[in-house]
């Protein structure tokens, strides 16, 4: 007879396996980095190897891509979206200025460090970043989800209060719905 | 009967929409009764931010204004500080600047490509087209050393004179595009799907055309022959022989076969150039960066980007920081006030088609 | 172009009083002229002297003059001329004529230098957001806004990232374990 | 007290098979369209890992009853569909559910999961929805008629509303309906190009339109309901076209093969077409794919 912790291992495996092969980017361009996506997703570089994939709805995707900068009315629309996306969830912040504010350091418009507003599982730097170092970040990302150490969504869900201040600290008026998980 | 309109939020997240931008539609059935854009999600304040940096600082920022075709805008910056200076600019340079401008131009069609018919469902051509796209890619980046950002061209000159043997890997990269280009237009202008769906669809009047500012492959769309490279020559157009195409139609079709065949025109410039390209300097040197000052006065210079003419605007009070840095995009007149006036009594699925047929570009519109 | 230029100027010069002609080479024409006068010259040049295209609205904050200045620049595609208007408004009670129904698109220029320098314009029809959303500090592209310190203030800055992602080399050996070449050593800590 | 027992191993073993086989056949289709757009393209098990995805992802969304039963409404007029369509000649292994006129009961079955969908979706709210619903219901509307012409064009003319009978006439004339009643066969075909939904018909999911259309609101468990109903329907409808034009298949293998090639049809046509408008795509159904119907019925009537 196997028992529960066994059966839940094996679950996990075959479940993490499942996720690390399949991700479904949420079509969101929020930044210049999004012209990289269709040379990552097209011909040359082919992510669809990887099972990585466009996903037209925030219902439907698993990763959300922060393509470079985001202005805080971006940044309001992300954390919509964010929170609309269903468990598990992972956030790759892509290109400099989504780790600290990059060569918008002084600009009064856009965040400098993307991790106080969302919990982010891969950073990829550059600007732009090359589509091999996209792939190498959702590399880096199914490595974790292998091990089972991307755990963003959980770490938002845990530490919402920090993550709720912080946000409200840059959108000064706040009219969303609770988060609903 | 009076039926209700739906509003229908396309965008910011919509896989429809040209970038991060936002149109409101008001929708009764499947035609548009309002259409509303909200843009300035891409706000950055590139132009504050200049006004903090000095005259060379800031040429880092130019090249962001728009991502897909970052190149005019740096040649606009360029060539509007060597206008207030009174700078020369070396004659290979000038040769090289049109064949990073071309290349440029290209790359950026290749992008359209696959952006106009992805908006129709012909996912095909965009794959094709955007993989292609990434030969021009390398080419820059053995240039300039980037992929999308290249930083090459700067107020004297160009950053660098070109790598050995460069001529004839472009040569031979357009010899193979061009082979290419006969696949996508077999498979996307002889289709008489692709006809139906963009004949007579996004109609531009043409009399208001010129009034509305329309400018580019639009108004070219339109049957009116302008040009910036005809009109006001910058570098060397006016010694190379090249058309400028038009199309009678004013709507998709015609836009889409401007677009087509200034592909066509890009390669035979770059052609000519290769061949006409003279020895010598490429780089008038600037003094040091931190001590560079420009003369206090304003000038304004265009350039002609895919998208249409795009200006620069810069004005200098006689310090090392520029007073004043101010873009005009083709698409800050295109996205707002045309596109709201367009997509009334259009129909919903012909948004993204429309969009992509003008060239919105919301990096552009909101700097 | 040089007998056109002469042209347009004597032609302006005569219809508009306060008109002042700056000198200038190439296929520029440039105006000086009071606020107040500004439709009229932009109607006057569209509809008589055949500058139908509106190529560009901008704005210019001279802090020590107390002055905002607003260069509007049309095109000719008939006689290839472009033709800079300049004006200078009051900094203190930014007032200035709505231009829209003479081109469409001025509306947008308008709509953005409206919120980028809180000059308003009389009778301007649209949302009073263009970029920014809830906005609540001055205009920010006033020269006595200072983008760094607001941005200080209000974004989380990661300082100590900031210097530690300067050697790319390092970053790269602490993972990979290449080793670095003799000459970045020393830049390396 | 056996038959029963046969009858419901056999509908199992038929699900697990449409099951897997139409999934298949998805990841093949993506296969297929990455060489065709000159990729290499995901394995040809992508489709298998992206259910279990779907179905391990934990699902918060509520929009009310009608939200959550849409998905299972499709799923059951797929299996249904499935149930009723006879897999293999002979009914030997796979019985399933036939009897004497079940053609008609199918053709109430298949339309039957869609409608349940578009209550589903016309509840989310959401507007793309409610647009992709009313764009798959003018386009049902498109693609019925030339559909249940070719289909009441063979019941006239084998005078049988049975597809095991239909199955039966060919296997002992030897002649598949395809040859014998080509104007059937080719307005059914062209009905199919509606039924599958890959390009040119793509309207109801249009990305670049509608987001995803009516599954804009529906993620992780209800995806992976939607993802494998559609699977097994669209083995259910493949297996239905073997039976009713092309002979019926003696063993799997002969099924499989002529299935994958029926199935190439609309996935080959799709790679190289822009998608139609919607009153665009109502009247190409109208068009000749009814033409041909109604010479499918003439042909019927006077034979």
């Amino acid at each position: 007879m196997i028992n529960d912790k066994v059966s839940q291992k094996i679950v996990d495996i075959i479940q993490n396996f499942a996720r690390k092969h399949s991700l479904w980017v949420l079509a969101y361009g929020t930044g210049c980095g999004a012209i990289e996506i269709p040379p990552t997703m097209t011909s040359r570089y082919d992510a669809e190897r990887l099972g990585v994939r466009g996903a037209a709805t925030p219902r439907q995707a698993d990763v959300l891509l922060i393509t470079g900068y985001l202005t805080t009315k971006t940044l309001k629309r992300v954390i919509r979206v964010y929170e609309q996306m269903q468990d598990p969830k992972y956030v790759i912040g892509f290109g400099s200025c989504t780790i600290n504010g990059g060569m918008y350091y002084d600009s009064y418009n856009t965040i400098k460090a993307l991790d106080r507003y969302l919990p982010v599982d891969v950073y990829i730097n550059g600007c732009m970043p090359r589509p091999e170092a996209v792939l190498e970040g959702f590399a880096k990302l199914q490595e974790l989800i292998q091990a089972g150490k991307a755990d963003g969504a959980r770490k938002y869900k845990e530490n919402l209060d920090w993550y709720r201040a912080n946000q409200k600290e840059v959108i000064p008026v706040w009219r969303m719905p609770e988060y609903n998980w | 009967m009076r039926e209700k309109a739906t509003t229908l939020y396309l965008g910011p997240q919509h896989p429809g929409i040209t970038g991060n931008m936002m149109i409101r539609l008001k929708v009764k059935g499947d035609t548009i009764v309002q259409a509303t854009t909200e843009v300035g999600y891409l706000h950055r304040a590139f132009e504050k931010l200049a006004e903090r940096r000095n005259w060379l600082q800031s040429f880092t920022l130019m090249c962001r204004f728009c991502v897909p075709e970052p190149d005019p805008v740096e040649e606009s910056y360029a060539r509007a500080v060597e206008t207030l200076e009174g700078r020369e600019v070396p004659e290979r340079a000038k040769y090289i600047r049109v064949l990073v401008l071309e290349l440029a131009r290209i790359a950026s069609y290749m992008l359209w490509y696959g952006g106009q018919a992805g908006s129709l469902g012909l996912y095909t051509i965009g794959q094709w087209s955007v993989g292609d796209r990434n030969y021009i890619l390398d080419l820059f980046e053995e240039l300039t050393g980037g992929r999308v950002y290249h930083m090459y061209i700067w107020p004297g000159g160009v950053r660098r004179d070109l790598p050995m043997g460069f001529e004839e890997k472009v040569l031979k990269t357009m010899d193979y595009l061009e082979k290419r280009l006969d696949d996508y237009e077999d498979l996307m202008f002889d289709n008489a799907i692709f006809r139906k769906r963009t004949i007579g669809v996004g109609i531009i009047d043409p009399e208001k055309a010129i009034e509305w500012g329309v400018v580019g492959p639009p108004l070219r769309g339109c049957g009116i022959q302008h040009d910036v490279r005809i009109d006001e020559p910058y570098e060397v157009y006016d010694q190379l022989d090249f058309e400028v195409p038009t199309e009678e139609g004013c709507d998709i079709w015609a836009r889409a076969n401007v677009r087509r065949r200034e592909i066509r025109q890009s390669i035979r410039i770059i052609r000519q150039v290769i061949d006409k390209m003279p020895k010598g300097e490429f780089y008038n040197k600037i003094p040091n960066p931190h001590k560079w000052r420009l003369p206090k006065g304003d000038a304004y210079v265009r350039t002609e980007a895919v998208r249409g003419e795009v200006g620069m605007y810069i004005a200098s009070d006689g310090s090392e920081h520029p007073r004043r840095v101010h873009f005009r995009g083709a698409a800050y007149v295109h996205a707002v006030t045309l596109l709201e006036d367009l997509l009334v009594g259009e129909n919903v699925a012909d948004v993204s088609a429309i969009m992509n047929s003008l060239g919105t570009c919301p990096p552009e519109i909101e700097r | 172009m040089e007998e056109r230029k002469k042209e347009i100027i004597q032609t302006i010069t005569d219809h508009f009083k306060d008109a002042v002609s700056n000198p200038y080479d190439g296929n520029r024409v440039d105006f000086t002229i009071p606020k107040q006068q500004i439709p009229a010259i932009l109607f006057y040049l569209k509809d008589e002297m055949g500058f139908n295209h509106l190529s560009h609205i901008s704005c210019i904050d001279w802090l020590e003059d107390k002055q905002f200045e607003l260069v509007y620049i049309l095109w000719s595609y008939t006689d290839r001329v472009k033709v800079f208007v300049h004006t200078r408004v009051d900094r203190e009670q930014p007032v200035m004529d709505n231009i829209d129904m003479i081109w469409r698109q001025a509306n947008t220029y308008e709509r953005e230098i409206r919120e980028m320098y809180g000059i308003r314009f009389a009778g301007l029809e649209a949302p009073e957001e263009f970029l920014l959303e809830d906005w609540q500090g001055p205009p920010p592209m006033r020269r006595d806004f200072d983008t760094y310190a607001y941005a200080m203030k209000t974004f989380w800055d990661r300082q100590e990232a900031r210097s530690n992602a300067q050697d790319v080399r390092e970053t790269i050996r602490r993972r990979t374990g290449e080793e670095l070449p003799d000459f970045a050593k020393k830049y390396s800590r | 007290m056996e038959a029963i027992l046969q009858y419901l191993w056999g509908a199992v073993v038929s699900f697990v098979l449409a099951f897997s086989v139409g999934i298949t056949y998805m990841g093949l289709n993506r296969k297929v369209t990455a060489r065709v757009q000159n990729r290499i393209g995901p394995p040809w098990y992508q489709n298998f890992l992206d259910v279990v995805k779907l179905y391990s992802k934990k699902t918060s969304i509520h929009h009310g009853t009608m939200h959550h039963l849409g998905p299972a409404f499709l799923m059951v007029s797929s299996v249904l569909s499935l149930l009723v369509i006879p897999i293999l000649n002979g009914d030997r292994f796979f019985p399933n559910l036939t009897f004497q006129g079940d053609l008609i009961f199918l053709l109430y079955i298949m339309t039957f999961g869609p409608l349940g969908m578009a209550l589903g979706a016309g509840q989310t709210g959401n507007p793309n929805s409610a647009i992709g619903v009313t764009r798959g219901l003018a386009q049902m509307a498109g693609f019925e008629i030339p559909w249940v012409m070719a289909l009441v064009a063979l019941m006239i003319q084998y005078k049988t509303t049975s597809i095991i009978d239909i199955m039966n006439v060919q296997v002992e004339s030897g002649k598949w309906i395809m040859f014998t009643s080509p104007f059937a066969f080719l307005a059914a075909i062209m009905a199919m190009f509606g039924m599958f939904r890959y390009s040119p018909f793509d309207i109801v999911g249009a990305p670049s339109e509608l987001a995803s259309g009516p599954m804009s609101e529906n993620g992780g468990k209800y995806l992976f309901t939607m993802m494998s109903s559609g699977s097994v329907f669209a083995f259910a409808k493949l297996t239905l076209y073997v039976d009713l034009f092309m002979g019926g298949a003696n063993n799997l293998i002969e099924l499989v093969v002529k299935t994958f090639l029926l199935y190439m049809i609309p996935v080959l046509y799709g790679v190289v077409n822009p998608r139609y408008r919607t009153e665009q795509a109502v009247r190409w159904f109208w068009g000749w794919p009814s033409f041909f119907g109604l010479l499918a019925l003439i042909h019927a009537s006077i034979s």
